[in-house]
């Protein structure tokens, strides 16, 4: 059930909210669709980051955020990219943990992360799942699973469906780690998009560790994108700390994708700049690492970029930090106000036929 | 018509008359299936009826997405055997997505199930106790050839992942001039045949096992009363109930192994919700705990037979 | 000591003691492991404890491979729910290689399993009940922290394919000042309070939430007798028997999914052995049959809980 | 346990008995090692090919063999050149079904097919497994599980383990078909392979065909050869119809693996000659791919080349022949002299810790 009260209260659609992309438009001409793009990207990977850094404030305060917090620091460019060349109702997308920028991108409101991560009953999850599991599966936003690698079939099921609906033009795309590479499902997931030739476009975020597990222990090839001719799927290296680079990259994929021409691999490189969790300090990160060029911050590089081409200047960067700032504070405080479940209002059937149910067995 | 056709049938009538139902499996497209349950669909249904790469995961998942998107998809494991692979999508994917999401997830995994000779630990598995374990599945066992060709047009039309535990051994063997026309839902047990000395509750092919140790406790002067349980999630508890208090004697039978299972929750239920039913110890007659082996000789001491049943039935009579 | 430092410590123990035994699973080496099951002990045993790509399937096999070897691998999954997609490698590779081949296979495979807070449907379950249906593999679920230690131990020194389901809620919460010098082996269950008015039957986590409702009933006057199973597979039949003879009542606890299980298979045994032992009907608690719940309010009423244990008590008690 | 009885029957270890190996000593200059490889290969694979026949014809006159039959009728040429250059005490093999040829070059005695497709208690698998799930673990030869993908791993966990106990100069080889490459297992095993630098050998016989599904529904790269650089493994294509072809590319790999250079994919190129196993009359093969290079049947094409160069004549060969029915014979007539199982004698434990067996669960 998609419950529209989710929604109302903060509408969002590639934007923060309307005011503050109205500002950006003023001081922009709109005729450099690069720079649109790229300023749209920046708005949702500044967002996802301020994000980001208010849920972990309220994870290190504790009472509110039960569970681990999980961040996308450093992978916004790559997510913000991914989600901006795709079209909410036409396309699906199906984030993973490291996709809050994406997420915005697609048009998920800001408010569902917050309803999710604190269990309320209006968020998308209800408090049944939490944190990064969210989504809407019949708004082309499959809920995430852990198990790495699961996901990427379920989208390619998402999309086989809709061209046996006789659908035309849609695309679906989704997010792989360099760790989740490894999987079984991974592999048996694109060799199926490859051989039912679905638009699928699977961007593998290389950000050099899973958990504390450094490519070196993952994988022998020299670059994931070598995976690409294996499954016989087009494939792209950005890089990832470059929003112009990824923007390029999922622009071309996503395109060739709707195109008809089958799956694409886009993969990126860049260094998690936070802990696996926020419970996790990554003292195993090398120094070295993070001075190179792939430990840049893709806010920063992208920032300064526009900064540099006069896109925009220190007082308007700042206006949008407020207005991002502003809707946090806003939908934290009305996930706050959300009811948490209730055990004894909850209906305890797994199963959609509630005649069916195995009463029985509902002992506890 | 034989167990088998009556599913080859019933996937016709489903592709023809809903036109979200499609079935994936390997080899189900031109060639029909290896047991050929799926024989000709694809001349009728053409793009309707396709092949899977050997990716037990990705077909489980494929699906799921499908019916994310209101397709009622069919997959076809090569045996249950394999569903060990998909086993993930399954349990984690496909049966938490209600829960989770309210998004309905109408998916129908038949799984070519149980023992047959010569198949060996790895093409004879019963795996009903395994998937009936986790919430957010049903989980069915057909024993008839009329139950085989509605319980799959049920299993596809409801909004729930339903395990289709379809005999391998009853393809062949087991026929019927026409299908019963008393239908049972999916959820509801059967008493096959009535009695009063002592109830056995059973389910897919062991249904007929039980039904030959019955005829052969008949000369005996025994009435034994066989419920075929039909759908082992849900369980028709009721039915058993009713069942053990005519008889006051419970002896549940299933092939799969002996830990746990069927026959172990048919077990729990009826001593903690019938105990005053009761007339002597409960009682049940499963596969034994090793791998399924794969000469004759072994098998058919792995597995209950009529005899083993019928002895087993003595017992519980002299209790 | 905590039951995690147990754990830790037996690892070292195994790995001093034997140079056959090696650790493999993600993020074991250097960073220790994600619960700091291995910390330190990449250090003290170069080359022994060794981190796996994201492949739980492989994982398993290249430890059968290994103990074909005569090797004594130790597999660390990430979380017990992440064993879903190892599940094939353990219940058709590891578990059917000594009946097969008369290949011994001295595999451990550790299960971070069970409930914490806030920690949802895919790091939350309790699986012991699905791997105890398969021939071929022991079950262990040790609920101290003495059982942490020497059970892993003995794990490892068994030429058998162990599932080592050790609870994630005990790794902080439960606390030993010094190993119980009293060691019970694998395959025997702990009376670990006595008392003649019920049996409580359970295992892992669930022991202390047993414990106290067990005290709560005290102030009523109840005894109740506590029974840790250690193992549930095998299951100390003979030991539950005997604690139901005196008590004449039984409940079983657990933390999993309701249908089957460890709970239904003692409910089986004990009202088919025991049935005259029993002076009212045998009773279980098991975890809802949904996915585990993210949020707290609904975890804490999804799962059994010492209140919850005492209320079943008090139902069972008044039969 | 080893059961030497199995083995003392007939002695196996790279010819088909000793007389017949002697004869074609005799009749060959010994200098030439690659005629010698191509006339051992040949032997394995004839013997393999005849041993199959015979299988077939017991199968279809029922009686003796209960459950199918599979053959390797096509692949001899590619198993054999595999088994041919690896080292039974010193190395692994880990063969799939249609590695009859393989086996016997591995040094698997002839005997052990027939008792095991008979489910004798002699057999190694002791009629608890079956037709091709034969092994022997401390051997070298793991027993496969039906799971297409899931020994590759096993075999990797067979050298790592023989690497920490010190040991040196092993390889592992084993097979997989054009369908087990679609499975999550064998992606897993060879990224981890990889990743361990092991001394693997993946065979992977291309027929055409996975039961009924031909490649264009498995896969969409253009060689499944092309898989190996994204695991950053070395890849070998050879036409495995041809047996030279075979035993360069064998050659060369294991001889790689053996100097440490990591793991080794070799792809064979072939139709499978015969059904899916002996029930499947494989009516969906066309007869183009039949008449095609890829159709060739590798022991003719083998014969024809030996002849050709003058290797063996007519009258050696049907020698050759002979000599592998006579052996034939006497395997079938010791297994079909030897006990099956009682079940009354079995023990009936899964566990070697036969005092842990669950008893209580035994009922039937
Ligand atoms: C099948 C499976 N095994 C183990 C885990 C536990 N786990 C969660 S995240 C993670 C690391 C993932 O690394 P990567 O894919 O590189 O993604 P990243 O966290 O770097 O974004 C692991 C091992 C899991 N979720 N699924
Ligand atoms: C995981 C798994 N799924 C399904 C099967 C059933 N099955 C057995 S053989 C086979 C076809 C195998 O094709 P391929 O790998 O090309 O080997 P070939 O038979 O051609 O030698 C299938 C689908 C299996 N054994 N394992
Ligand atoms: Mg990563
Ligand atoms: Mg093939």
């Amino acid at each position: 059930m998609v419950r529209p009260c989710a929604r109302a209260a903060v509408s969002y659609r590639r934007s923060i909210n309307v005011s503050s992309v109205q500002q950006l438009t003023d001081s922009l001409s709109v005729s450099d669709k690069k720079r649109d793009k790229v300023l749209s990207c920046y708005q949702f990977m500044l967002m996802a980051r301020m994000m980001e850094e208010k849920l972990t404030s309220l994870y290190r305060a504790g009472g509110r955020i039960v569970g681990g917090v999980y961040c996308g620091k450093g992978q916004e460019a790559f997510s913000a990219a991914m989600g901006l060349h795709l079209m909410r109702g036409t396309d699906v997308f199906g984030p993973l943990i490291r996709d809050q920028a994406g997420r915005l991108a697609f048009g998920e409101p800001v408010l569902q992360a917050f309803q999710t991560y604190f269990g309320t009953v209006r968020g998308p999850m209800r408090g049944r799942d939490g944190n990064v599991h969210r989504g809407e599966p019949r708004e082309g936003i499959p809920a995430m699973i852990s198990h790495l690698g699961a996901m990427i079939s379920v989208v390619c099921g998402m999309l086989l469906a809709r061209r046996m609906q006789g659908k035309t033009g849609f695309v679906g795309a989704t997010s792989i780690g360099d760790g989740g590479t490894s999987t079984g499902s991974f592999h048996e997931a694109v060799n199926m998009a490859a051989v039912e030739k679905l638009p699928l476009v699977l961007a593998v975020a290389n950000n050099q560790f899973a958990y504390s597990t450094p490519n070196t222990s993952q994988f022998a090839c020299d670059s994931l994108v070598d995976r690409a001719i294996g499954y016989g799927v087009a494939g792209f290296e950005v890089d990832a700390t470059d929003l112009v680079s990824c923007i390029e990259g999922f622009e071309k994929a996503i395109a060739n994708a709707r195109a008809g021409e089958g799956p694409q691999m886009v993969v990126g490189s860049l260094l998690r700049l936070s802990g696996h969790g926020e419970h996790d300090d990554a003292a195993y990160v090398p120094d070295s690492l993070k001075q190179s060029a792939v430990g840049r911050d893709c806010i920063q590089v992208a920032q300064d970029r526009i900064q540099n081409l006069g896109w925009m200047d220190g007082a308007a960067l700042a206006k949008m930090e407020e207005a991002c700032r502003k809707e946090i504070e806003l939908c934290v405080e009305q996930a706050c106000s959300e009811a948490l479940p209730d055990p004894y209002a909850t209906d305890w059937s797994a199963i959609s036929n509630a005649h069916l149910t195995d009463t029985y067995s509902l002992e506890s | 018509m034989t167990y088998l056709e009556a599913i080859r049938d019933a996937h016709a009538t489903a592709l023809r008359t809903d036109p979200r139902v499609f079935i994936y499996g390997q080899d189900v497209a031109g060639f029909g299936g290896p047991f050929k349950a799926t024989k000709g669909l694809l001349d009728e249904f053409p793009g309707r009826v396709k092949d899977a790469p050997i990716s037990e995961d990705a077909m489980v998942g494929l699906a799921v997405g499908a019916a994310i998107e209101g397709m009622r998809p069919i997959v076809e494991m090569q045996f249950a055997d394999f569903s060990s692979v998909g086993f993930n999508q399954i349990v984690n994917q496909a049966a938490t997505l209600y829960w989770r999401t309210s998004t309905p997830c109408p998916i129908t995994i038949r799984l070519p199930s149980g023992g047959t000779p010569g198949s060996g630990p790895f093409h004879s598995q019963s795996l009903e106790g395994l998937y009936s374990q986790f919430p957010g599945v049903l989980v069915v066992t057909p024993a008839t050839v009329a139950d085989a060709y509605h319980m799959l047009l049920e299993a596809v039309s409801l909004d729930d992942p339903v395990i289709f535990c379809e005999h391998k051994y009853l393809y062949y063997h087991l026929k019927a001039d026409e299908l019963d026309p008393e239908v049972l839902p999916i959820g509801k047990a059967r008493i096959v045949r009535s009695g009063t000395s002592a109830s056995v509750v059973t389910y897919s092919a062991m249904l007929h096992e039980c039904l030959a140790a019955a005829r052969q406790l008949e000369s005996d002067g025994y009435g034994i009363e066989v419920v075929d349980l039909r759908s082992v999630k849900p369980i028709d508890t009721d039915t058993v109930l009713a069942s053990v208090a005519r008889t006051g004697r419970l002896l549940a039978v299933g092939e799969s192994f002996p830990w746990g299972g069927v026959c172990a929750e048919i077990l729990a239920r009826v001593s903690s919700e019938g105990f005053h039913l009761l007339d002597a110890p409960p009682s049940r007659l499963s596969s034994k705990d090793t791998p399924i082996p794969y000469h004759p000789n072994l098998w058919t001491s792995h597995r209950p037979t009529a005899d083993a049943i019928a002895m087993a039935l003595r017992r519980l009579l002299a209790e």
